[in-house]
């Protein structure tokens, strides 16, 4: 029954990926992708469940690795992203003339 | 509880996500989700029956602190490999979770497979990504890495990982060596696949690796039923799916050829053969100029048929809004009679100034980024330089080829006036956009508005 | 109510000041009009439409002034034509009292109610009876039009096989009515234009037609409440002068319409100037009735200056004669039907108190009655 | 399985509602949506533990037999009111389900607040739809039914069912006569709040009892947890808004207005005071000219200024695509210099057959649906005909007052050269649409193109 | 847990719902709102659930008539919008001239 | 190489056929070009300017034409001149061969090159030395500034407080370069344009300026290889004007620009057709000079028909001679440059071979060699 539901959201969730994403102009290409890479960060919660679960030595480490990683990609994906809006925020006062 | 707090971050990262997609909102979007993302780690850390911090703490500080550090020093121009990088320790997150997830108690079939998904998924973005940044940071050769069993390498690969996919789900056991033999196998795919790309085309890959990251942690989430990493995971997947192809298209790649570059990129490199004429629609057409940061049109008869002047003016100040720089170059006898498209474009109020003679036309070609021919044929026809046969053999052009892109509005195929073929409309780098002239325009000034 | 048109006498003016719709019109309102044989003829009427209008056609021009109860007509009357005005008449026409005392006493003293056509007021409503601008409007197109003739060049821009000939440059002062109309005619053609006047208002509604405005600081100036120009002090000339010489330097045509309504007009561009210009130049002077802005420009002729050709044609809007007729008549029937009596039939009532009348009435029951015009004629003493 | 069947379906109901929204698409949405509907039934029928058909079959079928005779006879005329009708039963219909939801062995409060939910919004639905079909088809007076304790009465109602919901959440049971007592009130409510409202008005309440009745559906989803009606529920639901949003826009009124008319009804009534100008945005300007068949435009000094010429014929031309007759009213004395309109649409190619003097504009002002007056002050300034204090008193002026709507394009709240206010800008039926002129017709094409 | 699932359903749904109605022809107003209409009669599936699940006279009753009324939003609303996109096939030719 | 250009004798000739530009470039190029005195006077460039340009300015006319290896200039050499030139000179200008029969022959016995500037063949190439495109297009605009100005109404609509002006009536027949330009300048003016020619490949081309073409059926009608009209039979000429009455009737502008090269040029407009018109309406016929479109039309008069006035200028590039001379110049130039020895220092080379000279090189070697000139000469017998 879980399966299901989870079918459900899934179902539901990739629908609205494709909407939310319309037409975006090439200034935002990157810091787009790099926002979007960071949500994918959210393997985070994933590998904290993980390491947190006292499932033996192995898991606990793979789990403590994943976290790791993850972390990289969510800390760096979001901050990289904000520098790139950042900069960017200027140009269109400069391209507007 | 927590379950509540999960729901609360997925719509932050849809509004996160949406935002992102235009200029104004973009920061605020970031924001958004980075605060959703919080939220779900801290409840994720507070609610789960977490046994050991320690550990956890540890590594969440680690990561901060390699995450914020690449992020405060790279410059701007290494962004592109750096989100590579990040993209790539998502990936191979992902597998570890999909691993580590094997060490529950029972593991069903449809458990062992969301785990082997996320596990191939995670391995591939990972190494892919990993490639990617190495041939953008030009650590390794950027150009296209081929050789001609490719095909087959790839092929066998893939089957492989099938074969050994099914086994696993058969039996699926954390001690099984076929788990390392996959793992193993996807970690090369993800090189395969990535090495015959050229660097030009990384920004797509990575877009595309990204979005493949985002498929693994739903994957993932499969495999530990946790919905939010479902959510998170499929938007970003898709999300990215339809990012890539905009991007594709902006640069204007197909994203079948760049999915599948591993298996044609042979056939490709030797693909440009010259006599095939590649039409484009509006809407890439679209892509391309909103890119563009020179833009030169080159008016004909054709545009004084369509009576296209109105719209064409309107686009030029379009474009020129978006930071781009506008110039249209009139050849002496474009049209049917001297000054046909003076008495057009000044009837449009295209000032005098942005008017430029062909002769000063052709130097500044070089820095063109599009050329926009609408309804000229014969006074871009090469074959005048060229083909010594040609009647118009002799009569200078305007030399359109040597911009960047050139986009060519007409109706058909048809010759102009003095009824010579036109060779350009075969150049590599030339989209035949048909259809009437004006139709055309305002289409494009559309999108640029809508 | 007997309404007579003479025919104008005045050599040279083709234009009638009533036409045969106008005439139609008026009748069924129930005026009864006589008009002088030959009326239109040069403006392409011939006598028999006017009688079809409803109008009864005469030779006798004497017989017509001495008998109307209103006269409409275009230009001012003869001196000698007014002792036989019948007394108490009204008569509708240009009259420019300001230099015309002479003329505006004898109409007083013959008891005639005189109307000028040049002091309706310049207010949104009277517009409609606004001869200045009908006609202002028209002599701006023709401006052009003789400009373009008279140059040895085209006016827009042209890239051709045999080399590209670069728009010509236009540049007209003063942009009043008659000035906007012909920046727009020019740049209709395709010529570069610039343009530029006293009253800064003017800016706004001169880029409105996609010309340049000349920016000459000339510090104060102002403009009277009915739109029309105050004279400058002796440095703003100067000022002005300076500013204009480069812009007219490079100009292959000028053209100036710079009037100061019932006084001389200022001399704005001078010999030294013309000098400076190409050539082959053209510049066209629209006041050179009111004694011109342009130094050496003379009435009815052109000039040539150092190859550069001053056009100085004193009644521009007759060239187009036809249209100019339209505009003038139907002022005219606009203001004979704006106080025409609807209800009885009275015809024509001059309603003292209508801030119209207040303006454009000059002499009635044998008196200058016109504040502006007695004021100037007292300070004349 | 079935529940594969619901996702599937789920799926068909997005992509159907997603169709409908553009015209080439539309009929094949509504039959993708229709399959949807069509296995989620089947599905339904055969695997849930149905214990006797009989009755189900019969139902459906004399269910169908009434729905598909409605259908058929229905002359296009009555389509909204019968659309009315069948929105009254799918509302009915969820408090029914909700009712009979509560015959299920344990009732959780969460059970039963969703059960309450289904069943007060599926009442309020019913008898709203009701009274909108009986204004539509004039059973009833159209006209809206106002009296002074309305907002008392409604409010009551309102506390009253909030009281008797908790109070049932508290123990529910299906034989509570709360339980009874709360269906009257909402059927009550839903009366009281929908006699209010003007059959004008009607069209958007309907569309906004749809959205309801897709909450209902949505709620005896979570009453009975069935997940494809809270999908297809929410989907209805929240669309459902966005609909009833853009209606209203069309007929420019504004949705809160619509939602508590109930409440401000009396208030409102008298609202209407002169000297209120009311702006208007351009995407809502855009909503009324969308749905327009004769627009008239009046230049004015204004187009001049902003050189908007070439974008209002654009504008036109996108008018008359739309299936609309466009005409130019040219006064006399527009802009600064005769003919001065004349010299700017001769240059943006604006036919000379469209162009029409103020003595023809005014006869045909009562046919006009928006005169969209740019940049003109003083030559639509109704005072020249009213108020005979005003310097321009005795100018014709062209009367659009007479127009459907107006929209005033213009940057402030100025007078024009004569310096004269213009009641025009507080008229009922006026808009304004402040801004530069220019910026604002492009924007109209945008949207028209978008 | 269920409800939780529920929840997320129905944030998505919302969401969806939202982004893929955006500009909507005037003419397609009146069909697009019957057509949701028809999909809100979804509730047939609710009644029909009731109606079989025997839980005694006023129930199934109950349940019966929601399934009439349902099935006459249902195929009623198919229906009419179907009718109403037919007659506005002809227009946008003449509209478009 | 010597390159001379003597000045222009014929009467009325404002043009200039080189400017200094042009023959700086020369220069540049390595001829020695030596011109007349004051060869540009007309059109406003001073002697100085040619030998601050690199020429030679002499006013030895027969010196001149008698030591330069190349001659250039406007219009065909007298006759009386040709005796002079040095023998195997190249000799470039307008000749009009198919009428100048004893000029060519005696330009053919002198063994002069003599290249038509008629004659350049009108391809795409060509285009750059295209005179007769060149000068016909200036032609084009200075017909409609005649019609304008002569014309006693205004071209462009306007809506006025004095009433409504409608637009005037323009319409071009012969839709080639010149009439071409002349719509695309009188719709710049805001008259309503329409247009007819007989080659139906045009009406794309004028409805691609925004003029109305006016369909007749003449059933078969064709062009020549270079875009030349082919001549009409009989019954095609009377439907053309049947077709073309109404229209006539009610323009208040007619432009005829219908030649056929080296043909006499058909009369379209007819006494009855300019009768029908208004008057005050005027006639332009670019054809004049080869015979006239319009019945009636004299060259270099202004003829009056029941009050429709006929212009007739026959030399209408040279109103704006200033362009006119530019264009010629630039034409002459790029023939010259083309078949210029840019390595050694042959100078112009004959290039037989070239079909740009095969098709306007009529003498050479003391024999006429153009083919279709030849042939015109034997059928005349
Ligand atoms: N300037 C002069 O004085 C003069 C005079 C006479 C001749 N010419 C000759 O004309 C030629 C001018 O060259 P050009 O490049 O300007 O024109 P062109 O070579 O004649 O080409 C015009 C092109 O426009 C396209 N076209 C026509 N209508 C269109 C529409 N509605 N929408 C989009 N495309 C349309 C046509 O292709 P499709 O049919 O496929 O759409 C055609 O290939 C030269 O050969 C020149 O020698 C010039
Ligand atoms: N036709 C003639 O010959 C002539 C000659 C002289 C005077 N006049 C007088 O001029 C007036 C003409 O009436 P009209 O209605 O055409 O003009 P108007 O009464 O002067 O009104 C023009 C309006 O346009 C608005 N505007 C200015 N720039 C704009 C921009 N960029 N975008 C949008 N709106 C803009 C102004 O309001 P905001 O400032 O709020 O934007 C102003 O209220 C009459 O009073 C007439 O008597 C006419
Ligand atoms: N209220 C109305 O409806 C109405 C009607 C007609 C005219 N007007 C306005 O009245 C104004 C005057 O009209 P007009 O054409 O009869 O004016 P005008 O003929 O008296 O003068 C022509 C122009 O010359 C300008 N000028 C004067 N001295 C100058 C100088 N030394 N240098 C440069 N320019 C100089 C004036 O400012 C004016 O603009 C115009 O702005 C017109 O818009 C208003
Ligand atoms: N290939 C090139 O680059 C090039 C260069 C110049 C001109 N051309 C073409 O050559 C063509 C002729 O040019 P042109 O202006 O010198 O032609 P022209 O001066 O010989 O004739 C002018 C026009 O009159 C028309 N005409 C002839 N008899 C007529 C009649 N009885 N009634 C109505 N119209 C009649 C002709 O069709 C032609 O269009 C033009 O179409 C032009 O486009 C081509």
């Amino acid at each position: 029954m879980d399966a299901i539901y989870l079918l459900f959201i899934l179902m539901l969730s990739i629908f609205l990926g494709f909407e939310i994403i319309s037409k975006v102009p090439a200034t935002l290409h990157t810091p787009l992708m790099s926002g979007a890479n960071a949500i994918s960060g959210i393997t985070l919660v994933g590998a904290v469940t993980s390491a947190g679960a006292e499932l033996g030595g192995t898991a606990t480490f793979l789990g403590a690795l994943a976290v790791i990683f993850a972390t990289v990609n969510v800390v760096g994906g979001y901050m990289v992203t904000d520098r790139m809006l950042g900069m960017f925020r200027k140009k269109p006062a400069g391209a507007a003339k | 509880m927590i379950n509540v707090v999960y729901v609360i971050a997925a719509a932050l990262f849809i509004f996160g996500l949406k935002m992102l997609g235009s200029p104004d909102s973009a920061k605020r979007g970031n924001l958004l989700s980075s605060v959703g993302m919080l939220i779900a780690v801290l409840a994720t850390l507070f609610d789960q029956q977490i046994l050991s911090y320690t550990w956890i703490v540890v590594c969440v500080i680690i990561g901060s602190g390699i995450g914020a550090y690449a992020a405060r020093t790279v410059q701007m121009t290494g962004m592109p490999e750096m989100v590579a990088l990040f993209n790539g320790s998502g990936g191979i997150a992902s597998l570890l979770v999909g691993w580590a997830a094997l060490y529950h108690a029972d593991i069903s079939a449809f458990v062992a497979f969301t785990v082997l998904l996320s596990i191939v998924i995670g391995g591939v973005t990972f190494t892919g990504s990993l490639i990617a940044w190495g041939k953008l940071s030009e650590k390794m050769p950027s150009k296209a890495i081929v050789f001609n069993s490719q095909r087959l390498v790839n092929g066998a690969l893939i089957a492989a990982i099938l074969i050994l996919g099914i086994m696993f789900c058969n039996n699926p056991s954390v001690s099984s060596p076929v788990l390392i033999l996959i793992i193993l196998l996807s970690l090369a795919f993800g090189i395969m696949a990535v090495i015959p790309i050229g660097g030009a085309d990384m920004p797509v890959v990575i877009s595309l690796l990204n979005s493949y990251s985002g498929l693994a942690a739903c994957a993932a989430g499969f495999a530990i039923d946790n919905n939010i990493l479902i959510v998170a995971g499929a938007l970003v997947g898709s999300a990215g799916i339809i990012l890539t192809n905009i991007m594709c298209k902006a640069m204007n790649r197909s994203l079948g050829h760049v999915l599948f570059s591993g298996f044609s990129a042979v056939k490709q490199s030797t693909k440009v053969i010259e006599g095939e004429v590649k039409p484009i629609s509006v809407d890439d057409a679209y892509l391309i100029l909103e890119a563009a940061g020179n833009v030169m049109f080159v008016p004909g008869y054709g545009m004084a048929v369509a009576q296209a002047q109105h719209a064409v003016r309107e686009l030029g100040e379009l474009l020129e809004k978006n930071g781009c720089e506008v110039s249209y170059a009139i050849h002496p006898v474009a049209g049917r009679m001297p000054g046909h498209m003076n008495v057009l474009l000044a009837e449009a109020n295209v000032s005098y100034d942005q008017l430029i003679e062909m002769d000063d036309a052709n130097p500044r070609m070089d820095m063109v980024d599009v050329a926009i021919v609408i309804g000229a044929n014969d006074v871009v026809n090469p074959a005048a330089n060229e083909d010594d046969t040609s009647p118009i053999y002799g009569m200078p052009v305007i030399e359109v080829p040597r911009a960047r892109t050139v986009f060519v509005l007409k109706r058909s195929m048809a010759a102009g006036f003095s009824g010579v073929d036109n060779p350009l409309f075969f150049g590599e780098n030339t989209r035949m956009i048909f259809g009437d002239a004006k139709a055309t325009i305002t289409g494009l000034v559309a999108e640029f508005k809508g | 109510m007997l309404i007579g048109v003479p025919k104008e006498k005045y050599a040279g003016e083709l234009r009638c000041p009533l036409i045969p719709q106008s005439i139609k019109r008026m009748c069924a309102a129930g005026a009864k009009v006589t008009v002088e044989k030959g009326l239109g003829s040069h403006s392409g009427y011939a006598d028999a439409e006017y009688s079809d209008a409803g109008a009864t056609v005469s030779d006798d021009h004497d017989a017509i002034i001495a008998n109307s109860d209103m006269l409409l007509r275009l230009r001012k009357p003869e001196l000698d034509d007014v002792k036989n005005f019948k007394k108490g008449c009204i008569h509708v026409s240009y009259l420019d009292p300001f230099n015309e005392r002479e003329l505006v006493d004898a109409l007083a003293k013959q008891g005639v109610s005189a109307i000028s056509m040049e002091m309706i007021p310049r207010t949104t409503r009277a517009q409609k009876m606004d001869a200045l601008s009908s006609q202002a409007n028209l002599a701006g197109y023709v401006m052009v039009i003789l400009a373009a003739h008279k140059l040895n060049k085209i006016l827009p821009m042209m890239m051709t096989p045999a080399g590209t000939i670069s728009p010509a440059r236009v540049f007209v002062i003063g942009a009043g009515v008659a000035g906007l109309q012909a920046i727009a005619t020019a740049k209709r053609l395709g010529a570069r234009v610039e343009a530029f006047d006293t009253r800064a208002v003017v800016a706004e509604q001169v880029q409105s037609l996609g010309a340049k405005f000349v920016e000459i600081d000339l510090g104060e100036t102002g403009q009277t409440k009915d739109g029309y120009a105050m004279a400058l002090t002796e440095e703003q000339v100067a000022l002005q002068k300076e500013g204009q010489k480069k812009v007219i330097a490079q100009s292959d045509i000028v053209i100036t319409t710079a009037q100061l309504f019932g006084r001389k007009a200022p001399v704005i561009v001078t010999k030294d100037m013309i000098e400076a210009m190409q050539p082959g130049s053209v510049v066209v002077d629209m006041a050179v009735g009111s004694g011109g802005n342009v130094e050496g420009s003379k009435p009815g002729k052109t000039v040539k200056v150092k190859g550069v050709s001053i056009i100085g044609v004193d009644n521009l809007p007759a060239e187009v004669c036809r249209n100019a007729s339209e505009m003038y008549s139907s002022n005219l029937f606009n203001l004979v039907d704006e106080f025409w009596d609807k209800e009885g039939d009275d015809g024509f009532v001059l309603n003292r108190e209508d801030d119209i009348i207040q303006g454009c009435l000059i002499t009635h029951d044998g008196a200058v009655v016109n504040e502006q015009i007695k004021n100037h004629y007292e300070n004349q003493g």
